[in-house]
């Protein structure tokens, strides 16, 4: 149980991806922090940034050295291993009741996305889902409206394929593959067609009958040509200079889309296309904070800054200036928090839309949870880009992966 | 076998001027031995010779046909170089072979060359080697070889030998004389080193400054230098120079007072200053008697080389050294020394010429003494 | 002369035994700077690694390592990309072979026989690569061989050539990288061939030019040969490390994509081991690597001093 | 065959206009998509339409880009220093003694060049940490102050060194180092340079370790402060290109000036 | 000046054995001139001396006092090496005043050190110049003068003047000596030139595999060569050998038949093999007559030094050369040679020792006809 006050000015170490890059992401992220700080004047935040396919590392390398880590925002896929081998704490534990008191007004789904065995772990920090970008210019050249995107996925290939031939550039991508993604969007798709899940318990699910029949949709939009087939590492770069009709990927960087298009193309937004009339799952990207103190006092200021990062304050923060969904809906339609600005970024709207269906990323458990992950992304895309019977290939990854989990 | 001619031919490097001017004929079957000091430009003429250089201006005929512009290959040359440039990639057999297969030559009949010309160099047991496994005067005879196996009309040697020590040397300038006996290439050698260029030569040009300072037969111009570099330059230890005047009878007068060979008489205007040079063998030990064809000599040094002793010394404040054979004792000090007037010989101090004198006419040898 | 400066600077023989010593000790105090950060930064975690390779654990001290016997090193061997990383690792090298040793051979010869401030002009151009940071210049290759807004490809169309997917179609994939990493190393080769070849004592090549060679067979049976220990030198470097210079560019632009096509050992290795929270899989795979490219090494290097002509 | 030498000359011109070509069209499209504002990124066009150092001016804004240069600089000069000064006393004590060890001490040193970054980099960032290097510039160089490169290509230059002048030394009562510092070094100066251009461009490069050991965007390095720009959410490219020149331009200025020296120097460096 | 005491000094090289148990005593101002063929030891012994080499066994001493363990400079040693090993980054000045730089001699002081040596050698006006722009025997005098100025003990020189031409080569063999002269220093100096080795020593050491062959002054070593090996490698050309065979009265038989020397009677049983040897300077020609004391001589190549003929032929079979002064005429062929049995050096053939044959008893002369 933690320190009821603090009373000694403390310092607390907090491990931030944001922070890694220029932009607004690190603006406001600083801006959360000196707020924090004149609101807690004993307590003293010291940042530290990384990159986020590296804060992990890092995390664990400062454990290994025997520094100090007291906060940090970890992405979801990371959320079983920092609960069970770096040692977070869980926050029933630490905080009691004022996890509860605190968790009012957050989204349905939204403690549950840092739990693991009924225990939270990371509290959701800042966050999105996968929306579709529309490039409105393309959607008119191949006589498509755009005001209608496709909603569910055989719309998507009619539009595509319609936008492959008439414009000569590609229909659709899925932020799905490649070197800078997590699996969220492939997750969010997958989940999408019935609900199964990548794994079950410490069983690989991922290529069973409704899993790979969603990426054999994949492969089939692949094979009709609605799917483009591009540098997978450089499908931003395609959508923003203006090649792409259709872009699934995460809302947070709608951001950087507008600005791209502005003077090149007018953009469009919609939400994740579903399979037929079955709800989409919309799979969260984006990270939690965690709480890897020991010390009691250490433990009430990082908690007392875990709160204040996911405060109605901090949201309007977090959502106005970086583009990142609120945990807290009910700042939606309040007038000193995000109404006003809502009302100047309707495109917004699809992404807020999403969030009552949102549905926990899956995060693999055990030692090796990165090598499975790993083998699991390989098998897919090579499903959707190979030659071969995709599920055969899924089977093939899920065998290989099997051994690599914990022991049930 | 091919005859040479080098007309007006130049070389400058830049502002260098390394060859200036070279008339020179090489009749088919020579050995002609350009001797020089370092820089003088011999292996600039040689290199212009082979093709190697571009001639600034004259030309070179082969033949009577000029090649100024034709490649080396072309030109019926082969060289031997100082450092022999044997391909160290290649055996012994590639390295002489190398020419005949560059000329598109069939394995066989070049495998035949090789082992014919191997044989003739003694060199059979070593044609799987590389160069860097054979010793110095292997790797002579390989450079040889390679320059024999396309039997040029013309060798070209840059001081083959130069890189060998003393004995191998010898042994291998025997070797080259014979081949040339029995191949009677015409062949152009350069060295710095005057026994090898005495002993070698058909006709032996001495070069100086990018010049030609002297061309002939080697005892002709070892024994009639033509120039005071040439005396100079020729002979181990080299000639001895006085320093005298003309006198008012066209004698040479050293030191002053001095007029050892009064017999002879330049014609010269009296002040004239030049050297009077003679050998180091030529001197005689003579007493010191004050007889005026003796000059009073202060030995300083002396040297026994087993074969004969070196005494160096002085005469007029001259540095001298004479030779002595290995058998005569060593006169006691002080003692003179006595040159014949015919091994006599003398330049002008100015430009460097040889200056014959006349002699002169009995009377005056009379009035005088008579010569040794 | 006086000799008395000597006598007075003759001290007395100090005693036998420690002068020895300290001899025997005088190199090793040169070495000790080098060796002492070598064996601090290198060796002793090396030697460490050695030992965690065995364990499954995570370095983290809250939690107890397992000792697994060989089972890191077989997974990472089982890896279902390891054939293919086998091969890609040798079609990198092999790929990287020209561009490292070919090329710049060619340049140096051309370039020899060019003179005045040209020559060194293209020398210092084409070393330029060398000073970019690899990051950098994998971003901006990406950027000029991309298919729908790069330059390349819009002057292949222009030019009425079908476009090329250079990094997204897996037959292409791999020898795009292998050209971005060859961009960087043609310029460091060709000096040091030009260095080499300047080197070469150019009375071989007269006595070729006596014997009635052509430039070209010159090259081919003179100068080459001669540039041997170069090219066996850059060879050998080429077959150690092409594998990790690679390894920026497929990390920053294919992450071993697409479909595998360009992943190669090093790269996987950091994949399942470096990259991956596992002490047991990242010291596995570093022993691994050090140990098969210790032994290429040695190879090369025995097959190095036989074919190697060293003029000397 | 017949190829004449003008011909030919002529072709090795056109062989090296295109080599070049290639070589810095890379380096010439980072810069001026640099000048490109971002509606006009994407643009293929060879020339931006609208020239701006609006990329410029916000690189300078968001990060201290002229204290990461400057930080650069210090680490790779002191990397490279370092890395010179125990490579030339370790190919020292390789050339000037045979010594029982000698060629474990040499085979050790080589060897060190194989072991992948990646295996010893966790625990130098512990070692690091404990030695309170941590976020340092000297955290930076320690770890790097010892190159097998660097040993090894002295190690050669210096057996090139003419052995006798070596003794001439020791004849005249000059120590060992004495003999180093005065006799060997300044006869060596066209391998130091190059083995120091080289090593000062790898440490300019370096990525990996300042990655880990840096925290603080003021005491980060240029490869780190690229990074900044880039992102999962995407890359700037306008000031990512602005601040990637920024990063290379200090480099490329320095190589543009002494472009013939480091030519010159790897010529005579023996290198071979 | 110092002596230099050396006992039974060995190096081996791995598993060479370069040198092999030497023992040399050089007297205090002694100049003693080591001379061998290449590979044979010289120099490693004259490093061992130095301190630059360890010494596997034995020990040396300087002085009496022993310096195995002593470093170079404490040895009061001055070396000069072959290539100079001038330090090429210097001015001449620096380069000489470099030792005195080292053991902390204040700049003035050094300063006039070094321009008193440099005055003496003539370097003075070189004094700001770098190495590279100096002649091979300016270097050389710098390399002298490097050694001199910290007044060693002992002078040690290798092959000092090997790279020189052979003008340079006489007139620095004669600077050094007059060096000596005035200096008086301890100086062993290492070549392969017999020429340097004759005219420079006081005290000449033949080596050969390691080994000492023989030790004594110049003269005695060149008319006294106590091994076939020191016989044939002093003398240019060398010593001409015949093999021979003792007949039953313990005289000489040459090609079967000849018996040049009657009067000689080697104490060795019949059927050994030996090998006479004359220096081609000790032949004079004789006629033809069939008188057993001549040999007869088939001329095959002539070479005129411009000083003196050499004539290359064969008698009985064995190459030999001989060598007549340039005045003399070369006879016409054939013609034979008559040596003065006190000229007539034998060796055995088995391990080359010298032997020396009693005189016959007058009888035996006067039945096989008088010596020439
Ligand atoms: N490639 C060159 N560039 C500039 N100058 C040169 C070149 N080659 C020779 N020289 C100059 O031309 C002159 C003659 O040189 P050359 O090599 O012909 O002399 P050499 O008589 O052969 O001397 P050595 O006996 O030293 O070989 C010298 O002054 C030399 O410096
Ligand atoms: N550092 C060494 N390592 C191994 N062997 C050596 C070394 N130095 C000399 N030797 C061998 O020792 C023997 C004697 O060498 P040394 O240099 O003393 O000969 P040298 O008489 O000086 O010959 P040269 O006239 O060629 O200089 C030779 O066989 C040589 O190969
Ligand atoms: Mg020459
Ligand atoms: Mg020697």
């Amino acid at each position: 149980q933690m320190a009821e006050a603090i009373t000694e000015p403390v310092t607390i170490s907090f491990y931030n991806y944001n922070l890694a890059s220029a932009g607004i992401g690190r603006e406001a992220t600083l801006e959360l922090i000196a707020k924090f700080e004149e609101a807690n004047p004993n307590v003293k935040v010291e940042p530290i940034g990384a990159p986020s396919n590296e804060v992990l590392s890092r995390v664990q390398a400062d454990m290994v050295a025997g520094l100090d880590v007291d906060v940090a925002q970890l992405v979801f896929r990371d959320l079983i291993y920092a609960a069970e081998e770096l040692g977070a704490q869980p926050l029933e534990d630490v905080a009691g009741d004022e996890l509860a008191k605190h968790a009012l007004g957050f989204v349905p789904a939204g403690l549950a996305l840092g739990e693991v065995d009924g225990k939270t772990y990371g509290l959701a920090y800042v966050f999105s889902t996968p929306v579709m970008f529309i490039n409105r210019d393309l959607f008119k050249q191949a006589g498509l409206d755009p005001d209608q995107p496709p909603r569910t996925w055989e719309e998507v290939k009619t539009a595509g394929k319609a936008i492959a031939e008439k414009t000569g550039k590609h229909g659709f991508f899925p932020g799905a593959y490649g070197p800078t993604d997590g699996t969220f969007v492939y997750q969010s798709i997958v989940m999408s067609n019935g609900g199964g899940k990548v794994r079950d318990g410490n069983t690989l699910t991922f290529a069973d009958k409704d899993q790979a029949d969603a990426v054999a949709m994949l492969r089939d939009l692949m094979d009709s040509g609605a799917h483009a087939r591009i540098d997978v590492g450089a499908h931003m770069d395609t959508f923003q200079s203006g090649n792409l009709g259709m872009f699934l990927y995460t809302s947070a960087i709608l951001n950087r889309m507008e600005s791209a298009a502005q003077g090149n193309f007018e953009l469009g937004l919609a939400p994740m296309p579903s399979f037929g009339e079955k709800p989409t799952a919309p799979t969260n990207s984006g990270s939690a904070v965690f709480m890897f103190s020991q010390d009691p006092v250490k433990q009430r200021a990082a908690w007392e800054l875990m709160k204040f990062l996911t405060s109605d304050e901090a949201y309007t923060i977090i959502t106005s200036k970086i583009g990142y969904l609120p945990l807290r809906p009910g700042i939606v339609n309040d007038e000193r928090y995000l109404k006003g600005w809502l009302e100047q970024n309707p495109k917004y709207r699809a992404n807020l839309e999403q969030l009552d269906r949102l549905t926990p990323n899956v995060a693999f458990g055990g030692p090796n949870y990165r090598q499975v992950e790993n083998m699991m992304k390989d098998a897919m895309t090579e499903a959707v880009f190979g030659s071969g019977d995709p599920r055969q290939v899924l089977k093939a990854a899920q065998e290989q992966a099997q051994p690599l989990m914990p022991a049930n | 076998m091919a005859s040479i001619n080098i007309r007006s031919v130049s070389k400058t490097y830049g502002k260098t001027l390394a060859v200036n001017g070279i008339d020179l004929h090489v009749e088919d079957g020579a050995f002609v031995v350009i001797l020089g000091p370092s820089g003088c430009g011999k292996s600039t003429l040689l290199r212009m010779i082979a093709g190697l250089e571009d001639i600034t201006s004259g030309e070179i005929a082969v033949d009577e046909k000029v090649v100024n512009d034709l490649q080396p290959a072309k030109r019926g040359c082969a060289m031997v170089f100082q450092n022999y440039a044997l391909y160290p990639h290649m055996t012994v057999a590639q390295n002489i072979g190398y020419a005949l297969k560059v000329s598109g030559i069939a394995r066989r009949d070049r495998d035949e060359r090789v082992a014919r010309i191997a044989s003739t160099l003694g060199l059979t047991h070593l044609l799987d080697r590389k160069p860097s496994q054979l010793s110095g005067g292997q790797r002579q005879r390989v450079a040889m070889g390679r320059a024999m196996v396309r039997s040029p009309g013309i060798f070209l040697f840059d001081e083959p030998l130069s890189n060998l020590d003393a004995q191998l040397r010898i042994q291998m300038r025997l070797e080259i004389k014979r081949l040339h006996r029995e191949l009677r290439t015409t062949s152009v050698f350069v060295t710095h080193d005057q026994v090898e260029a005495m002993t070698l030569a058909d006709k032996l040009v001495v070069m100086n400054g990018g010049r030609i300072e002297q061309a002939g037969s080697p005892s002709e111009v070892f024994r009639k230098p033509q120039s005071r570099f040439v005396a100079n330059f020729l002979g181990s230890p080299p000639m001895n120079f006085l320093p005298a005047t003309i006198d008012g009878s066209g004698r040479a007068v050293i030191g002053g007072n001095l007029v050892p060979w009064p017999q002879l008489v330049f014609d010269l205007p009296r002040g004239t200053r030049i050297e009077l040079a003679f050998r180091p063998g030529s001197a005689v030990v003579a007493p010191l008697d004050g007889a005026s064809a003796a000059l009073p000599f202060a030995l300083e040094l002396t040297e026994d080389l087993g074969t004969e002793h070196h005494l160096h010394g002085k005469v007029a404040g001259t540095a001298v050294a004479i030779t002595l054979p290995a058998g005569k004792n060593i006169p006691a000090t002080p003692f003179a020394i006595a040159i014949a007037s015919e091994d006599m010989h003398a330049f002008q101090v100015e430009g460097g010429q040889r200056v014959a004198p006349s002699r002169a006419t009995p009377e005056t040898i009379m009035k005088h003494g008579a010569a040794a | 002369m006086s000799h008395t400066a000597i006598a007075t600077s003759m001290p007395i023989a100090t005693p036998r035994l420690p002068r020895i010593t300290l001899r025997a000790f005088e190199p090793w105090l040169y070495l000790a700077p080098a060796l002492a950060v070598l064996i601090v930064w290198t060796y002793v975690p090396l030697l460490e690694a050695f030992e965690l390779s065995f364990y499954q654990w995570n370095m983290l001290p809250r939690s107890q390592p397992r000792y697994v016997g060989f089972d890191n090193y077989l997974n990472l061997l089982n890896l279902p990309d390891m054939q293919q990383a086998v091969i890609n690792t040798v079609l990198y090298t092999v790929g990287l072979l020209p561009l490292s040793v070919g090329v710049p051979l060619v340049v140096a010869l051309l370039t020899a026989q060019l003179t005045g401030p040209a020559r060194n002009l293209y020398r210092g151009l084409i070393f330029v690569p060398m000073i970019v940071a690899p990051i950098v210049a994998a971003i901006v290759w990406r950027w000029l061989l991309n298919e729908d807004h790069g330059l390349a490809n819009q002057w292949l169309r222009s030019f009425g050539f079908d476009t090329i997917g250079f990094l997204r179609d897996p037959d292409v994939a791999l020898w795009t990288l292998v050209w971005i990493t060859g961009w960087k190393l043609i310029g460091f080769s060709t000096l040091l061939f030009a260095a080499a070849d300047s080197a070469i004592n150019p009375s071989y090549i007269e006595a070729a030019r006596m014997d009635g060679a052509t430039s070209w067979q010159i090259v081919r049976d003179i100068r080459v040969p001669l540039l041997s220990p170069t090219i066996l030198l850059l060879s050998l470097m080429t077959v150690l490390f092409g594998a990790q210079w690679s390894f920026v560019y497929i990390n920053a632009l294919t992450g071993g994509g697409p479909l595998r096509s360009t992943t190669n050992v090093y790269y996987l290795m950091w994949e399942y081991g470096f990259k991956t929270m596992s002490a047991g899989w990242s010291t596995a795979a570093g022993m691994l690597v050090f140990l098969v490219f210790g032994l290429v090494a040695l190879v090369c290097l025995a097959l190095m001093k036989k074919l190697a002509v060293y003029d000397d | 065959m017949t190829t004449s030498p003008n011909t030919r000359r002529f072709a090795a011109h056109l062989v090296m206009i295109g080599l070049s070509a290639l070589a810095i069209f890379p380096v010439y499209w980072m810069v001026q998509t640099s000048f490109r504002p971002e509606s006009e990124v994407f643009s293929t066009a060879l020339w931006p339409a609208t020239p701006t150092l609006e990329n410029y001016r916000r690189v300078i804004e968001v990060m201290p880009i002229f204290g990461i240069l400057w930080n650069t600089v210090l680490m790779a000069a002191a990397t490279t220093a370092a890395q010179v000064v125990t490579g030339l006393l370790a190919a020292w004590a390789l050339v000037r003694w045979r010594f029982p060890g000698g060629r474990l001490a040499h085979s050790l040193i080589a060897l060190s060049w194989l072991v992948p970054f990646q295996v010893v980099m966790i625990p130098n960032y512990v070692l690091a940490t404990r030695l309170g290097l941590l976020d340092t510039i000297a955290g930076l160089v320690v770890p790097n102050a010892a190159a097998a490169f660097a040993v090894l290509v002295l190690y050669n230059a210096m057996r090139g060194f003419p052995r006798e002048v070596v003794e001439a030394a020791r004849m005249d009562g000059a120590g060992s180092l004495r003999t180093l510092i005065e006799v060997v070094i300044p006869n060596l100066r066209a391998p130091i340079a190059s083995v120091s251009i080289l090593c000062f461009i790898s440490a300019w490069n370096e990525y990996f370790w300042p990655l880990l050991l840096i925290r603080k965007i003021e005491n980060s390095v240029v490869q780190i402060g690229l990074q900044f720009f880039m992102s999962q959410e995407g890359n700037d490219w306008g000031l990512l290109m602005a601040a990637a020149t920024l990063a290379s331009l200090p480099i490329l200025l320095i190589y543009l000036v002494l472009q013939r020296q480091v030519v010159e120097s790897f010529m005579k460096s023996g290198i071979r």
